[in-house]
Formats: structure tokens, C-alpha cells, sequence
């Protein structure tokens, strides 16, 4: 293709909206919308493989569009964090709607065109937040994700979908106005900039306290990260369809939230001013407490969905302390975590998905014995959870144990405690799932003979997700020389 | 023609009102007004542009120099008013016939239209003009044809709202008058630059203390501020949809203007901000103003007396910015004035057509117009969006600037209490919006259609205008600094 | 003065309150005159003591005519009153003396159009200068504010349908002097031709003696509203259709922007009538003169029209409150 | 100084005698009688402002050197008919109002207001 890197920068962004207007008039067609949706999907993420490669080869890319305020404007550029982000969702994007195509057929869902535009307007706000430039950039696709998600998680209608709604979009508002807004003006304001630069745009001048309380009120603003007390949202989203539930609160919303933090830690503050910071130490312990207490409560929830939306907190938790720590193995772990998380925990959602299509079923206690009449899913659900766990032959064992080592490495004892008890709370509330499905208490719940998997698309797109949790584990390399290059340009200040 | 465009600002509207009356036949006198509204607006847009290039204008009436005569004097800040007032009423007026066939009886039409080209005529003067007595005789020439107005609504309670106004608005402009008297008392002149000029000589008398009184409270009684505001949510809740859109993007407009007129170039920063602590008042009472406003706005069941009372929230907003008391807090001030209008307009034309189609705006009403009305409630949604903040849309560019200028003043406290502050407008924001995309249609409301092309064109010119000056903010915020550091430059 | 309106304060009896208004409005005249504003008490009187008493009184016989005792104690309605005239008597404490020459008032602008608005004007009544020409624009907001309340009474109580050939059992007819006195008939009859004589008189002689085109327009209007009060109101509606009024209002509003809309086409600016003739003196008189008419037109058709308007307001709408009476 | 400033006092009085009415009492129409008292009286404001002492009517005379300041005046003149315009209008609503509420007190009106919302 020849086309400048410049153009498939700022195609990333425009793509998948221009797919909308073509979704709206394919709206009749069912056929045609979900092929349009693929193809956006495909072309996407190619474009995003082109820039990966261009990174790699050493492009540096900066776009700029317009200023809204004199000195702000839109941004993008490339910089191998973003395009971490940027590869694992608009590749997770065309598995979903595989998936999304199985589920929502099969649920005889209403108002997919509405379902499928606000999902690519999402991803377009995605793909900006990826490759934002600036904070400024950064917070308008925020904000824009925020609204485009809402009208997904409100899908049904219901009283529930409504009140889910009201608390999703009310944490989610309600923190970035509040806090992640004034935060970034503040920003503005003390340092002049909001470019993302290597080793931060603070020179040192700043008064330490008025960082304290910047770096608290970012931590705080960006909800979607779902950090301890503002994590009521997530759980509360799982009112949305699954296919919803799993690429968005389970990769790119929640992902955003920690990539955005991740970003400021590593481009606004600095590896180097982090640890100097006196809040640092609160909010990691903080991360920390919301690791645990995050499991805690999965495991008291017998909704499959609510477990995993516990879990999710709790793991979001792990690459939030990743990017706090702001030590080399802290921001490999952190940047690791957000693929190998992202793969495990969006398969268990299309398992969780897909035991809901075919048997009706959201609560894990009936959930005992149907292993021989889902023997893929449950399968596809056990390799999964190892790798949430972070034991082989699960990728998240790789990041798990970068986490690890970050937190000794910074002489974290308690976080490394935290993170060993929270594994051992998965283990606990992970496992029995499939463990029951395939051997349930009592024997006479087992159901044998009939198989009833998902639809096929489903199924394919659960296997897909899988067998990325395998191969994270044996061929971790490309992951690694990626989060590599992400602690390399964070510190490219101290050269 | 083209060094009269001052005067011709005004007298446009204000001799197309009486022509109207010979042309009678309703549709008729609609596309004149229409055509006025338009000339109007583009004289608006030609007179920002001569201000920009040659700066301060003055029009002298009569050929009398001033102080003796009457002047105009435009600057940035008047053009920028002058635009904001004729653009907003001129897309206003295109949606004029089709919404008064269904809420005014014919006969009432033609009175209509008079009515509201000389409240139009009568802001325009207000803003355009130089002289302090001139000042209220404009005022009561808007004024007048505002209660007339609002008074055409067809529920009962628009006279009594209209009444209650009457008896505000004319205090109001009593106190004004007074003040004005009290000034030219001490001074001997009426023209806003000789008293700039003339009132430092005279600033430490109490006379000149108690003129200052007078006039703020009376501006502030025009303007809404909280705790001043009663009269305006009644007002706007039961005047006709067109009145309601028309006097929510500009009325209290002109009475900001009036207030940053009056402070910062005629009596001076120092005088205003120095010698009272009038900046400390203000600010609380903005504060104040959008809280309560807020709060009132979530409890209402009545839409547009629910973006009623977020008016009066707004308007706190323009109040902070104003009490900051800086270039840059000024600025934001202004700049949330052309926002607002943007905003208010299309929310309350946009309501217009929900009128036109259910006939009512009740909460209950709207239940389930998302689906009914997709293009009006997607309007309503992406003004409410503005208004509580959301980045892409003006009221985003409003809040940042708003932001910038109170931390530039080292006061966080406030910036935080502004941000908290549109988090209530999510809620009352959100409560519309769950309504129309939701709620089931109520079973005794009939089904309707969406509102005909002739509204919506008007409602998505505003709401494009919204999203268009949320990402392109030459214009709005070039002009407010210019004119902001204007007021400064004048008053050191 | 204060006395009057102490008692207006206490007086529950709107009717009465209505008079003594009137009475105010004569007093305040009659001070006026002994501040040697004699062009400003001539006003007063005809629309102090006239026009707004008389509308009043109609309002009053439209709607009720006991007030209500106020139940509540008025003490903030008080506090607040007190605090505000605290205030002013506190601003009056640095005012220049009352009546001396040197008060900035009298020094600054004042000073011009004493000195020179004969040569510039040419004509000896200051008010009529300053008010035509040198403040025209204020003038001319004044038409404006008029027609707009003409057309807002009209927008708020014309009768749907019109009412020209009507013949309906209004208010005034049957308490109207019609049928009881002959002798006032015809005493009026020919008194109101003088009337509207004397009002073409203060209209053109305007700018050497007190009066000018607004006193001519409430004292013309005076003269047809008496025509229809002694004569019945179809009766008078006749003869001056609503209509007609309402263009003649709309007339004179544009007869005065015309006069300035010409102004600036000869290359002055608006309202400037210097340049109306050769002689700038002369075209400021022409100018004048023409803007009097306009004033005198539209004041004479507005108040005449709402007067017509009110009282046309039909007698079935009334309710009857048994509270009120 | 006193002296000086009598005159304005019993202005001030009549200001707020007016203003009173107009907030204290309930009926519409005493309301805009208030209004145009308390209207009226800073007209009286304005014309003393205007007064000058040995001074005579602003028309020019042969003899006379010495005339009242003419433009309070002329505000004044433009100002009573914006007052006698607000009165029209005010009782105008005044009668829309009472047809439609059958009463001109406004205890009586917000009752019915609060009943009916």
C-alpha cells in the first residue's frame, strides 16, 4: 500500500467512524452491516500492524490537526505504548463482532444497527486515545468512549440497564469532570504542555505537594481504571450484552483507564519524579487494598458476570501498581499485564457469554455440570483462568512475575504479599467453575449426551482468544521486546 | 452605506416592526421578519469585521458629537454581543411560523412578529449605544415587548409570570434609571466614555457609591443573578417556545453586558473591584447561583422550566468568570456568553418542536420521544451535552477557559466547585435523557411525528454550531480576549 | 405630596386610590412647573393626572375594586424598603447643593445647549432642541417604547374577531353618560372640536413654548377618548377603526426613522437633519417639525388605541370573585 | 447642609413609600400604582437635579440669562412615557389576569398555581 504513515496514523482514528455512516445505511441488510464491520475491523488492525512495523523500524510520527484552544489541539503520534494498546484492541475488535454476530443473532437482540455503530464509534475513540499526543487529546476520547459506551451498556432497556446506566455513566462523568478535567487544566497550567514527553513535563520546579495532589487526582479522575472507591461502575456495566461486557469492560474501556494512567505516569510525571512523590506510596497501597478487596468480593458473587467484573477490578488494580512503582520490571510487568489480561479475561467473557446463549444460565451455582455439554467453552474457560492466575500455560504468568519483581525490586513488601494472596484468591474463585462443570458435587446434576455449544462464530472467536493465552506463555518474545521498548522511551530522558 | 452600519444594527428590526403592521397577512410578515432578522444578523457579521480591522467604531446620531449628542461606540465587546444577539434571533425566526401555528391564534401572529423585532431592536440598541440614558430607553423597549411576549404563552401562568416580571424588570430599570441620575448628578454628562473619564474626579463621594448600588442591583435584577432570579424560570417556562429560545440565548446576555459595561469601563476595575469588595460578592452569589439553580433544576418536572432554572445556573458561571476579575476570567465570562446562547438556543428551540408535535413539555411527555423525534431529542441530548461540559462541544471550551482563569488566580477551591457544579447538570441533563430514550411512550399521549424540516433546519443549525465552536474557537474565543483585553487596556 | 401617598398606602378602596393617584400626579406637576420645568409638568398633568388615571380606572372597573388586606406582615417588604432609602440618603450626603449653579449637572454638557442651541437649532424652547435633535435618538427610542406598548395592550386584550360593526352592550355604554346627560353632550360637542384644536396647537408651536408633539398626541387622544365616552364606544369605533390606529401608530414611528433614514442618505448621519435642507439651520427646523408629527401621530393613535382596546375587552370575561367584593 | 438636602429626602421618602407598595401589597393594581409612584418621584429626583436657583424655564427669553438645566428635562419627558407605557402594559396584564384567574391578589393567584402544578 502506499499510502503515507502519516495518513494510516490518522485513518486508525477515522476509519471506524466512516464505518458508521455505512452501518446506518446497511441498516436493513443485516448481512452487509456485520460485513462492513468486519472489513472496517480487518483494515483496522492491519493499519495498526503497518505502524507497529513503521515503529519498529524507528519512524517517529506526529500529526496534527487543528487547535481548539490556542496551543491545544488534536494530536496523535505513535509511541509503542500506544500501540500495544492499539494492536491488542482493534484485533480483539474483529474477534468480538465475530463473536457479537453469534450472540446477538442467537439473543434475537433488538436495535443492533444502533448496537454495532455506537461499538465502532467506540473503537474510533479508542484508536484516538491510543495514539493521543496530549493529555488534551487523550481526554476528549475519553470522554467521547464514555458517551458512545453508554448507550451500549443501557442495550435493553430495562429498569436494570437504566440504573446500570445511571452509575456508569455518573462515576464515569462525575470522575473525569471533576477530577481527571481540572487535573488536566491544572497540568496546563504548572507546566505549560501537555505533550507527552519522555521523563515527564515537569522540570522540577513544580512544588512537590500541588504534584502529590495532581498525581491523586489523575489516579482518582481517570474512573476507568475502576480504582478503589470509584470501581462500582464496572460491575454495574455488566447489565450490557456480552459481547459489550467482554471487549469493552474487559479490554478497551477498562484498558483505556489504565493505559491512561499508565501514560501519565510514564509521560506526564516521569519515571524518575514518581517515586519522589509523597502520594505515590497512598495510592499504591490503595492499588493494593482494591487487589485485594476486589477478589475478596468475587468471590462472594454467584452472578458469573459480576465475579468477572470483580475479578477485572482486581487485575486492573495489578498494572496500576505496575506503572506506580515506576521500576523497569514494574513498567514491563504493567504493559504485559494489559495483553496477557486482555486475552484471558475477554475469553472467560465469551465463555460466560456463550453459557448464556446456549443454556440460558448467568448464575455460577447452576452452572454445575454442564462441562460435557460445553466441552470447548469450559475448556476454553479453564486455560483462560490459568492465565488470569498467572501459572503456566497462561501468558499472565509472564507479567504476573514482572510485578513480582518490580515490587521487590522497589521493596514493596506488602504489594508483593497483596499480589500473592490475590492469585491465591483466584485460584478460589476462578477454578471451581469449570472444575464443577466437568465434576459437579453431586453427580446427578452431571448432564451427558447432548451438546449444546455456542454458534460457530462464537466458538471460533473463544478459540482464538484461547489459544493467544497459550501462545503468550511459549512466544512471549514480541510482547516483551515491545514492553521493552515501552521502558526504553519512558526513559529516554536519562539517555 | 457602509460607515452607518451601527445605526443600521438597530434601526433595522426597530423600523421593520412598524412596517410589519402594513403587511398583515401572517406569512407575509413571518419572511419579512425573516429577511430583517437575516439583514440584521449580516450586518452584525460585517460590523465584527470592520471593528476588527479598524477597530473601536463610533457613530455619532444626530451629527451631534458627544457628550452633547447621542454616539454608538462599537468595540469588540459590542460586536461580539451584537452578533451573538442578531445570529441567534435571526435562526430563531426562520422556525417562526411553523411553532406559532400551533401556539398562537392567528389574529395574534402579526403582534407577534412586531413584538419580537422591537425586543430584538431593543437589546441591539441597548448594546450598540454609548449613552447611559439611552441605555434605559432601549432596555424598556426590549423589556416592554418581553412581558408582552412571554404573556402571549397559552397557559394561564405565563401572565401571572409575566406580570411578576413586569413589576421586576421595571424596578430594575428604576434603580438604573436612579443610578444613572445620580451619576450624571455628580458629573454633568450621560455619555459612557465621558463618564469613564469624568467619574475618577468624584469616585470617593458616597453618591457616586450609592449610583454604583443602584445599578448593579438594578442590572442584577434583569440578569437573573441569584438570589434575584425568581422571576425568570415561570418566565421562560410559559412564554412561547420561540420567546423562551430567544430570551435564553440573549436576554440575560445583554444584562452581563450591561454589568461588565457599567463595571469595568464606566466606574473602572479599581473603583468596582478595589475600593468594594464587589468581586468577593459576586463570587459567592455566582457560586451560590449555581448550586441552588442547579439542585432546583433537577426537581423540576417541567423541561423548560428545568433549563430554566440551569439558566439561572449559567449565569453563575458568567458571574465567577466576571468577579475573577482579570483579562483572562473576563474572557471566559464572555466567552461562556457566546456559549451559552449557542447552547440555550438550540435546547429551547429544539423544545419548541416538541411543543409543536406533543404539546406539552412535561417530563412525562417526552417519555419515549427518542424514538418519536430521533433528530429533535438527539438535538436536545448534544445541547445537554454542551451544557454540562462534555469536550467537542462549546460548553467544554466555556469550563476549560473558566477553569484556567480562576486556578490563574490561584483559586482552586472555586475552580473544583465550578467543575462539581456541572456534575448537577448531569443529572438534570440525564433525567431528560432517560425520559425520551428509556420510558415508554405514555398510553395517553398519541404518537407523533418528527417535527417538519422547517424547525429542524433552525435547531441543527444551532446545535452544528455547537459542536463547530467546540473544536474551532477562533471566533469565539479571538473576540472575547480581544474585547476582554480591551476593558483592561482602558481601565488600567 | 407625602400625605397622599401615605394615604394611598392605606386606602384598601382601589377606586379611591385611583384618585388620589390622580391628585399625585397634579402635585407633582404643579412642582414641577415651580422647578421651571414647565415642559415636563405639562406632561405630567396630561398623563400623571389624565392618561394613567384614567386607564387605571378602567382596569379598576375591568377587574375588582377592594383590595384584599394583606394578610402577612410586610416586615422584610420593610426591611428591604428601609435599607434601600437608607442608601439613597447616604448618597445623598456628598450631592451638590440643591439649585446651586456650580453642580456638575448644570457645568458640564448642560452648558452647550443653553449657549448655543439657538444658533445651532434655531429655536428658542432648549427642551424641543435637546429632545429633537441633540438627544433625538433618545426621542425616537420614546416612540418606540410607545408603539410597543400599543402593540403589546393590543397582543394581549384585542378582541378575537375585531370588533368594527359589533354593536355589544360594553361597560361604557351602559355607564356612560349616554342616556343621563344631555346638557355634557352637547357641551362636549363643542368643546372637543377646541380640544383637538388646542392639541395641533401645543403639536406645531412646540418649539417656541411648552408642548410638543408627545403633549399634542395625549391631549388629541384626550379629546376622541371624551367623544367616546360621552358618545358610546361602537359609536366613536365608527368613526376611528382599530386598524387604523394601529397603522397610524406604526405611520408615525416610521415617519420619525424616515426623517433619519433620509438624513443619512443626504450624507449625514442618522437623525442628522442638517443636512435636510441647504441651510443646516433651517433643516434642523424642517427636521423638527416632521419628527413632532411623528411623535404626535404615533402617541395619539397608541393611546388612543388602548384606551379603545381596554374598553372593548368584553364584559363576559369578567368573573365574579365573591372574595374580592 | 441640611438645608441643602431637604429637598432630596422628601424625594427619598416618596421612593420608598412607592417601593413599599409595590412589595408589600398583594393587589396587582395597587402594585403599578406603586410603581408609578415610586417612577414618579425620581422623576421629581431628576428635576431637582435640574433646578437652578434664579434660574427660569430652558426657553429662551430676551432678559434672561440664567435657565434651568434643560436635559433632566428631556430624560424626564422620555421617562414618563416609558412609565405611562409600563402602566398600559401592567394593567393590561392585569386584566388578562384576572379573567383568567377571577382574582387580582396575588395570595389568590399562587394559590391556584401551586394547585395546579
Amino acid at each position: 500500500m502506499i499510502v503515507s504513515a502519516q495518513t494510516v496514523l490518522q485513518l486508525t482514528v477515522i476509519l471506524p467512524l466512516l464505518s458508521v455512516a455505512g452501518l446506518i445505511m446497511a441498516s436493513r441488510r443485516p448481512n452487509l452491516r456485520e460485513a462492513i464491520s468486519i472489513i472496517t475491523g480487518v483494515i483496522l488492525f492491519s493499519l495498526v500492524v503497518m505502524l507497529y512495523q513503521g515503529m519498529m523500524d524507528g519512524d517517529v510520527l506526529r500529526v496534527h490537526w487543528f487547535d481548539v484552544i490556542p496551543g491545544l489541539g488534536f494530536n496523535f503520534h505513535i509511541e509503542p505504548l500506544g500501540v500495544l494498546f492499539a494492536l491488542i484492541a482493534s484485533f480483539l475488535w474483529i474477534i468480538t463482532t465475530f463473536y457479537a454476530i453469534g450472540y446477538m443473532r442467537k439473543n434475537g437482540e433488538s436495535n443492533q444497527t444502533r448496537f454495532y455503530s455506537c461499538f465502532a464509534i467506540a473503537i474510533s475513540a479508542v484508536m484516538g486515545i491510543a495514539f493521543a499526543a496530549d493529555l488534551f487529546t487523550l481526554f476528549i476520547f475519553y470522554e467521547v468512549l464514555t458517551l458512545s459506551t453508554y448507550p451500549l451498556v443501557t442495550h435493553s432497556g430495562t429498569e436494570a440497564a437504566k440504573k446500570g446506566g445511571r452509575i456508569y455513566l455518573g462515576i464515569l462523568l462525575t470522575t473525569s469532570i471533576a477530577f481527571l478535567l481540572f487535573a488536566v487544566i491544572a497540568t496546563w497550567f504548572v507546566a505549560g504542555t501537555l505533550d507527552f514527553t519522555s521523563g515527564g513535563v515537569f522540570n522540577g520546579q513544580a512544588n512537590p505537594l500541588v504534584l502529590s495532589v495532581l498525581l491523586v487526582l489523575f489516579v482518582f479522575g481517570v474512573g476507568k481504571a475502576a480504582i478503589m472507591p470509584f470501581h462500582r461502575w464496572l460491575p454495574s456495566a455488566m447489565v450490557a450484552p456480552t459481547p459489550v461486557s467482554a471487549l469493552l469492560h474487559a479490554v478497551a474501556v477498562v484498558k483505556a483507564g489504565v493505559f491512561s494512567i499508565m501514560k501519565i505516569c510514564l509521560y506526564i510525571f516521569g519515571l524518575d519524579l514518581l517515586p519522589l512523590l509523597s502520594s505515590t506510596q497512598f495510592l499504591l497501597y490503595l492499588a493494593g487494598f482494591t487487589v485485594l478487596m476486589a477478589s475478596l468480593i468475587a468471590m462472594r458473587q454467584d452472578s458469573l458476570k459480576a465475579r468477572l467484573a470483580y475479578s477485572t477490578i482486581s487485575q486492573l488494580s495489578y498494572i496500576i501498581i505496575g506503572a506506580l512503582l515506576a521500576t523497569a520490571s514494574g513498567v514491563l510487568g504493567g504493559s504485559m499485564h494489559i495483553a496477557m489480561h486482555a486475552f484471558g479475561k475477554i475469553t472467560l467473557f465469551f465463555c460466560a457469554g456463550a453459557i448464556y446463549v446456549s443454556l440460558g444460565k448467568t448464575r455460577i451455582s447452576d452452572m454445575q455440570g454442564i462441562g460435557w455439554q460445553m466441552p470447548v467453552t469450559m475448556a476454553a474457560f479453564f486455560i483462560a483462568s490459568l492465565s488470569i492466575i498467572g501459572v503456566p500455560p497462561g501468558g499472565g504468568t509472564w507479567s504476573k512475575w514482572f510485578l513480582v519483581m518490580g515490587s521487590l525490586e522497589a521493596g514493596q513488601w506488602f504489594l508483593i504479599v497483596a499480589l500473592m494472596i490475590s492469585s491465591l484468591l483466584n485460584i478460589a474463585y476462578l477454578l471451581p467453575i469449570p472444575f464443577r462443570a466437568f465434576f459437579p458435587n453431586d453427580q446427578t446434576d452431571m448432564v451427558r449426551g447432548s451438546m449444546k455449544e455456542a454458534p460457530l462464530p462464537a466458538l471460533i472467536a473463544i478459540i482464538v482468544t484461547t489459544l493467544f493465552c497459550l501462545i503468550l506463555f511459549v512466544y512471549p518474545q514480541p510482547l516483551y521486546d515491545l514492553a521493552q521498548a515501552i521502558l526504553n522511551t519512558a526513559e529516554a530522558s536519562h539517555g | 452605506m457602509l460607515n452607518h452600519l451601527p445605526i443600521l444594527q438597530v434601526i433595522v428590526p426597530l423600523l421593520a416592526a412598524p412596517i410589519c403592521l402594513f403587511l398583515q397577512k401572517p406569512k407575509i410578515v413571518w419572511l419579512f421578519a425573516c429577511v430583517a432578522t437575516a439583514l440584521t444578523f449580516l450586518i452584525s457579521v460585517l460590523l465584527l469585521q470592520q471593528v476588527n480591522v479598524s477597530g473601536t467604531l463610533v457613530y455619532e446620531l444626530g451629527g451631534w458629537e458627544a457628550p452633547w449628542g447621542i454616539e454608538y461606540r462599537i468595540d469588540d465587546l459590542n460586536a461580539l454581543l451584537l452578533l451573538i444577539i442578531s445570529s441567534i434571533s435571526a435562526v430563531v425566526m426562520w422556525a417562526g411560523h411553523i411553532s406559532l401555528s400551533k401556539e398562537l391564534n392567528a389574529d395574534r401572529h402579526l403582534y407577534f412578529y412586531v413584538l419580537y423585532l422591537l425586543s430584538l431592536a431593543g437589546m441591539l440598541g441597548i448594546v450598540a449605544t454609548g449613552d447611559a440614558f439611552n441605555v434605559f430607553v432601549f432596555l424598556e423597549v426590549s423589556s416592554l415587548s418581553a412581558y408582552a411576549l412571554i404573556a402571549l404563552g397559552r397557559d394561564r401562568r405565563a401572565l401571572w409570570a409575566s406580570y411578576k416580571y413586569l413589576i421586576m424588570g421595571t424596578i430594575g430599570a428604576t434603580f438604573i434609571l436612579i443610578g444613572i441620575g445620580l451619576m450624571y448628578q455628580m458629573t454633568g454628562t450621560l455619555n459612557m466614555h465621558d463618564l469613564a473619564t469624568r467619574l475618577p474626579e468624584v469616585s470617593q463621594t458616597r453618591t457616586v457609591f450609592v449610583s454604583f448600588a443602584f445599578i448593579v442591583v438594578g442590572v442584577c435584577l434583569k440578569l437573573a443573578l441569584f438570589p434575584l432570579h425568581l422571576w425568570l424560570p415561570n418566565a421562560y417556562a410559559f412564554a412561547p417556545s420561540l420567546v423562551t429560545a430567544l430570551l435564553a440565548a440573549t436576554s440575560t446576555k445583554v444584562a452581563i453586558y450591561l454589568l461588565i459595561r457599567f463595571t469595568f469601563s464606566i466606574y473602572g476595575l479599581s473603583f468596582s473591584f478595589t475600593t468594594l469588595p464587589l468581586n468577593v460578592l459576586f463570587l459567592v452569589l455566582g457560586v451560590l447561583g449555581v448550586f441552588v439553580a442547579s439542585v432546583a433544576a433537577i426537581y423540576k418536572r417541567n423541561t423548560k422550566r428545568l433549563f430554566a432554572y440551569s439558566s439561572v445556573a449559567q449565569v453563575g458561571y458568567m458571574i465567577i468568570g466576571f468577579s475573577v476579575g482579570t483579562a483572562a476570567g473576563l474572557s471566559a465570562s464572555l466567552i461562556h456568553i457566546f456559549n451559552h446562547a449557542l447552547m440555550k438556543g438550540a435546547i429551547f428551540l429544539a423544545l419548541g418542536a416538541v411543543v409543536y408535535r406533543v404539546g406539552s413539555v412535561n417530563l412525562s411527555q417526552i417519555n419515549g420521544l427518542g424514538r418519536e423525534m430521533p433528530y429533535t431529542m438527539a438535538a436536545i441530548v448534544i445541547g445537554g451535552l454542551s451544557l454540562i461540559g462534555v469536550p467537542l462541544t462549546v460548553g467544554f471550551i466555556s469550563k476549560w477557559y473558566l477553569i484556567v482563569a480562576l486556578l490563574e488566580n490561584g483559586w482552586w477551591p472555586v475552580a473544583l466547585l465550578v467543575l462539581l457544579g456541572s456534575l448537577l447538570a448531569v443529572i438534570y441533563v440525564w433525567k431528560v435523557v432517560e425520559s425520551a430514550y428509556f420510558k415508554p411512550a405514555d398510553s395517553d399521549r398519541e404518537p407523533v411525528k418528527e417535527a417538519p424540516l422547517g424547525f429542524l433546519i433552525p435547531v441543527w443549525v444551532l446545535v452544528i454550531a455547537n459542536v463547530y465552536f467546540g473544536l474551532d474557537t477562533r471566533l469565539s474565543v479571538g473576540v472575547a480576549q480581544a474585547a476582554a483585553a480591551g476593558l483592561f487596556g482602558v481601565t488600567p | 405630596m407625602v400625605g397622599v401617598v401615605v394615604a394611598i398606602v392605606w386606602m384598601k378602596d382601589l377606586f379611591s386610590v385611583v384618585m388620589l393617584l390622580g391628585i399625585y400626579g397634579l402635585l407633582t406637576a404643579s412642582f414641577f412647573v415651580a422647578m421651571d420645568a414647565v415642559d415636563v409638568a405639562f406632561t405630567e398633568a396630561s398623563v400623571g393626572a389624565g392618561i394613567s388615571t384614567l386607564l387605571l380606572l378602567v382596569a379598576v372597573a375591568k377587574t375588582k375594586r377592594k383590595e384584599h388586606p394583606v394578610r402577612h406582615k410586610p416586615y422584610i417588604a420593610l426591611l428591604v424598603v428601609i435599607v434601600t432609602g437608607a442608601l439613597l440618603i447616604y448618597g445623598t450626603f456628598d450631592m451638590p447643593r440643591f439649585g446651586v449653579a456650580d453642580a456638575p449637572g448644570h457645568t458640564h454638557v448642560a452648558q452647550r445647549y443653553i449657549q448655543d442651541s439657538y444658533e445651532e437649532i434655531g429655536i428658542p424652547n432648549i427642551v424641543t432642541s435637546v429632545l429633537a435633535s441633540y438627544r433625538g435618538f433618545d426621542t425616537f427610542g420614546e416612540v418606540v417604547v410607545i408603539f410597543t406598548a400599543g402593540i403589546a395592550v393590543l397582543a394581549l386584550l384585542s378582541v378575537v374577531g375585531g370588533v368594527s360593526g359589533v354593536r355589544r352592550q360594553s361597560f361604557y355604554e351602559q355607564h356612560s353618560m349616554y342616556e343621563q346627560h344631555k346638557v355634557l353632550r352637547i357641551v362636549s360637542k363643542i368643546l372637543i372640536p377646541f380640544i383637538l384644536m388646542f392639541a395641533l396647537y401645543v403639536q406645531f408651536h412646540g418649539e417656541y413654548s411648552p408642548g410638543g408633539g408627545f403633549q399634542a398626541g395625549v391631549i388629541f387622544a384626550a379629546g376622541l377618548i371624551l367623544f367616546a365616552m360621552l358618545f358610546g364606544l361602537s359609536t366613536a369605533q365608527r368613526f376611528i377603526k382599530i386598524a387604523w390606529l394601529q397603522l397610524m401608530a406604526a405611520l408615525g414611528v416610521l415617519i420619525y426613522g424616515a426623517v433619519g433614514v433620509v438624513s443619512f442618505l443626504n450624507g449625514g448621519s442618522f437623525l442628522d437633519y442638517s443636512v435636510l435642507l441647504e441651510n443646516p439651520v433651517a433643516g434642523q427646523h424642517v427636521g423638527i417639525i416632521l419628527i413632532e408629527l411623528g411623535v404626535g401621530l404615533t402617541v395619539a393613535s397608541v393611546i388612543t388605541l388602548i384606551f379603545f382596546t381596554f374598553a372593548n375587552r368584553k364584559e363576559q370575561y369578567q368573573i365574579v370573585d365573591s372574595t374580592g367584593e | 447642609m441640611l438645608i441643602g438636602h431637604y429637598n432630596y429626602w422628601v424625594v427619598v421618602a416618596l421612593m420608598m413609600l412607592g417601593f413599599f407598595i409595590i412589595i408589600a401589597h398583594g393587589n396587582l393594581i395597587k402594585k403599578i400604582v406603586g410603581l408609578t409612584i415610586f417612577q414618579t418621584s425620581v422623576f421629581i429626583f431628576y428635576i431637582s437635579v435640574a433646578k437652578l436657583d434664579g434660574g427660569t424655564a430652558p426657553i429662551l427669553a430676551e432678559g434672561f440669562t440664567d435657565y434651568a438645566n434643560p436635559l433632566p428635562h428631556v430624560l424626564i419627558l422620555t421617562a414618563i412615557v416609558v412609565g405611562i407605557a409600563t402602566t398600559a402594559l401592567g394593567l393590561a396584564l392585569t386584566v388578562r389576569i384576572n379573567e383568567a384567574y377571577g382574582s387580582i391578589e396575588e395570595e389568590f393567584i399562587e394559590k391556584q398555581d401551586n394547585q395546579s402544578c
